[in-house]
């Protein structure tokens, strides 16, 4: 894989950053976007644009064809079984309370349990908070073991204590690079009778994911994570799931009949769709899905496990350092979340900064996490396929540089 | 690769001296005010003891805590900065404070801040301005609580 | 004002659909987007983008200064107190999906009443209904009259009649083109201590707008009707009902505190919006707003006056033509939703398309106000600042065309 | 201006004539199968009356509504081509009616459709293609229904 010319299609990486050229390994937070994406998006508005759906106007279909092209290529990318399977949302986390709250209305009853996990980004713990405190569920949480990968042993028990009803987990976790073993949580979760939700975010631009293949309920994502633009995701539902679910947000393309008292609902997904979706961002995330698929995720996750290892053997160099989850060797997403002794995250970021290295400081949205590992916070570097080795190489240096300075001695 | 300067200022040797090396590190016994504040998007916390006399100045203070070079060497430089002064000019304090690290205006010259004054170079590093903040908002808090 | 120079600044409308000259008057729809909003997306999508809020390096300080001043643009644009009343939402049914959930949930009780008009869009009446339901809620609604303007006796008659705790009413009529008498309206809801909120889909790009002046507690609009890209709109909302309101999603962003057993919330804006932000969406709004006051609302205002009104003098010359709504030379909305005898909406519509017209046919997502009218539905035309009294000139020939061939005369 | 081929094909000279003065419209008197159908996107609605016979077959059908002159034209051109016709042979007849107006593989020819072939034009409209349909997706349930 010629890794350097795809690197070429991102525009943003072309630029210096204060002291130095930009190192972007911020990626589990946003990635950046190629060429291809960006002109999607531009094109669209240039010579397509019209609202969905409801016109009988040439542009109204070519906008309309190109927002259910984008929902066909989710399908597709995700291999669901169908386009009616595929619910665009502004990410995640509009995926997730999307779920959380539309199924707990209708299903979740006083006493039943939502099982998540102690890594759960917020977006996949605070959406079920609200819904339990709403009709009375329980949480229970699935612990993280020391060399952060799920204790099975505690789930098996907490799937055996029953009333389980949702157990809702994260692929990969955003702070540990953990891979979860999705397929036996699915299947543990079917066996309970629960339904089982993914949380996708970390793995939809990394991996191959094929939602049927892991036995899920429903799997949520983001684009802007996988050379997408924001404010664009969505979620897989099991087609026999959104049928029996009532609608979510009221308005304009979710309805059949619309009487002043009452009204009748479309399908899914429509039903699941009010108003006007955002169909440029639906255009460039059909167009970020074409982009990975001409690299090909295989390659992608092989070249994430190279750049990854790597990375954390550098980091093991650095004096005081301690990574977060899993030992060298283990294959895990491309992320790593560090303390060290003399540099806190935020010194370390700022630090970094200056040199036009874009780091993250802070708790990740993983708060419970950052508790169970006792760390008020981490610095964290993640890496996307067009990042290089030099760069994990400079952003080394960088790191002991800062440990330098801030230990005293620089 | 040498540093540069904002970050040169930003860190300068009196600031990571104090973040290394707090002063008034530690607790106060009861009676005294305590405040806990924390940044909680980013962890920083700190715990404020502060000991008012009878005119209300303050007579005693430490504070105890975690967090980055800035919150730390901030909450430090404060605390030896306003033992032994009345209310009203701990006040006046923490709004110059504000405006030395806050100003999207030309810089402020603020005599009675002495050395805090190092901490403008904060001012370059928006992001960072509630870590340099901390423990003047724990300040404010405890002069309003330990009447 | 060169509307001539202006109307270049839109690369879609410089081409050709089918058979003629792209004639775009569907903008009730969606509004077609300057360069300058398609290139500010591109630019922060090329140089600046990264995730916001939570990141100290240079491009999420970029990022969310971008955003955030989008915000403000959006705050000083609508008149509000300050940026802190300014939530960013998908759009209009987002925003009132917002109020209607978290506002009914928290305030409204069985036997309280919605009170509404019998010209609300679909998107300000289903999620009232969908609340309404839940809650035990009744539903009212101020009648429209045969000349499309509300029924204002009717509406103080069931102020009057009590228990009234939200008025919701849109600014405009995207059907009717009727512009509400809202500063009353509001006034009524005040003093019948009710919460008011203004549908300003219609509204936000064509008219000056400000928020305080109008009286209103809440006011949500679309970017997509106002030279802004989809996906992005937002909620006015009066500082003291956003402050006492609960969240709506969870997830990143909008927590302050996240524990295993619950959380604690940030203040408003931030509250409600969980998840990562519709960013690029955001940016390009704030260049929509840029371009909409680099012209001038009063003057779009005015040049909708003259461009509608020639629509409306010259449809009058269309035989057996039926205009929904007020007469020639009233103020009005820049929509005309006409019947003719001859031509079925449908067929009037596919016959336009193949001239290059854009209409759009159908129920304008206003199925009640179509059966007020008694009418299965109607043709549309809608125009804004960027057409020409030529492109209506032209349209009036190919409906006259039209009716010529479905009625059998051609 | 001329019209141009795509429209004049899909509002050919037979489908305007059964649009304006529609063959069989109005309504059977009870017993027989009654199915109200519609396109609340757009507000064509029909009714179809159906009264079956011994051996299932359509004896009279009649159909009302409103709509635009394709779902007129195709309402009105199906009951003329119906009647008469057993069960089997009018399932056929929808089958053949789908592929003809919703087919994107190339033109079907169906004998049996007669003049029906003519609402082929619509599969160049696919937003038109739930207008040909609406009548006939109302005789599949009203055969379903009138056993
Ligand atoms: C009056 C009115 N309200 C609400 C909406 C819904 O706006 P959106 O689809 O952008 O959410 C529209 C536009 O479709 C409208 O015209
Ligand atoms: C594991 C995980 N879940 C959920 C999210 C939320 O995604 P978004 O902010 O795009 O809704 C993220 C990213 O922030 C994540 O890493």
């Amino acid at each position: 894989m010629d890794w350097a010319s795809i690197r070429e299609e991102f525009p943003i990486l072309q630029q210096r950053v204060k002291g130095g050229r930009l190192i972007y390994l911020d990626n589990a937070a946003t990635s950046q976007k190629p060429r291809a994406v960006i002109e999607a998006m531009s094109r669209y508005y240039e010579c397509d644009n019209a609202n969905v759906h409801r016109g009988m106007h040439e542009l109204s279909g070519r906008a309309t064809a190109a927002y259910e092209g984008a929902r066909e290529k989710v399908a597709r990318y995700l291999g669901a079984g169908s386009a009616e399977e595929i619910v665009f949302t502004r990410g995640t986390t509009e995926a997730i309370n999307l779920v959380a709250q539309v199924f707990g209305s209708a299903f979740l009853q006083a006493g039943d349990v939502i099982l998540l996990t102690e890594m759960e980004h917020h977006s996949n713990l605070v959406p079920w908070q609200l819904v339990a405190a709403r009709c009375g569920a329980r949480m229970k949480h699935i612990p993280v073991k020391d060399d952060g990968t799920l204790d099975l042993e505690v789930a098996a028990v907490l799937f055996a204590e029953g009333g389980v009803k949702v157990a809702a987990f994260t692929h990969i976790s955003n702070t540990l690079g953990t891979v979860n073993p999705v397929v036996e949580l699915c299947r543990m979760a079917k066996e309970a009778g629960a339904v089982s939700l993914v949380d996708g975010a970390q793995s939809a631009g990394h991996l191959p994911v094929d939602v049927r293949a892991l036995g899920c309920d429903f799997y949520a994502f983001s684009g802007h994570k996988m050379c997408g633009p924001t404010g664009i995701g969505a979620l897989y539902g099991r087609k026999e799931w959104l049928e029996r679910m009532p609608p979510w947000h009221g308005g304009g393309e979710m309805i059949s009949v619309v009487r002043l008292d009452g009204s009748e609902f479309k399908p899914p997904p429509m039903r699941f769709e009010a108003g006007t979706p955002n169909i440029g961002g639906a255009v460039g995330l059909g167009a970020a899905i074409d982009f990975i698929e001409s690299i090909g995720r295989e390659a992608i996750w092989e070249h994430d496990q190279v750049l990854t290892q790597h990375l954390l053997g550098r980091l093991a160099e650095v004096p005081g350092i301690r990574v977060l989850g899993q030992a060298v060797g283990v294959e895990r997403g491309a992320v790593a979340a560090f303390t060290t002794m003399a540099a806190h995250p935020h010194d370390l970021v700022t630090f970094a900064d200056e040199r036009g290295l874009a780091l993250r400081g802070g708790h990740h949205c993983n708060q419970p996490l950052m508790r169970r590992f006792k760390v008020p916070s981490t610095a964290r570097a993640s890496v996307y396929f067009y990042n290089t080795l030099d760069e994990v190489d400079e952003m080394i240096d960088i790191v002991k540089e800062a440990v330098r300075f801030f230990g005293g001695l620089d | 690769m040498a540093m540069n300067d904002e970050l040169r200022e930003l860190y300068q040797q009196v600031i990571l001296d104090h973040s290394r090396k707090p002063r008034n590190f530690g607790e106060l016994a009861p009676p005294c005010a305590h405040v806990h504040g924390d940044n909680p998007s980013c962890g920083d916390e700190v715990d404020l003891y502060v000991r008012f006399g009878e005119g209300g100045e303050i007579n005693e203070i430490k504070f105890n805590g975690q967090g980055c070079a800035i919150s730390q060497a901030s909450a430090s430089m404060m605390t030896q900065k306003v033992k032994g002064k009345g209310k009203p000019e701990a006040a006046a304090m923490i709004e110059d404070f504000r405006r030395v690290v806050m100003g999207d205006q030309e810089p402020v010259e603020v005599d009675r801040l002495g050395d805090l004054q190092l901490l403008e170079g904060v001012r370059k590093f928006p992001q960072r301005v509630k870590c340099a903040m901390l423990a003047w908002r724990a300040l404010e808090q405890a002069m309003e609580k330990g009447e």
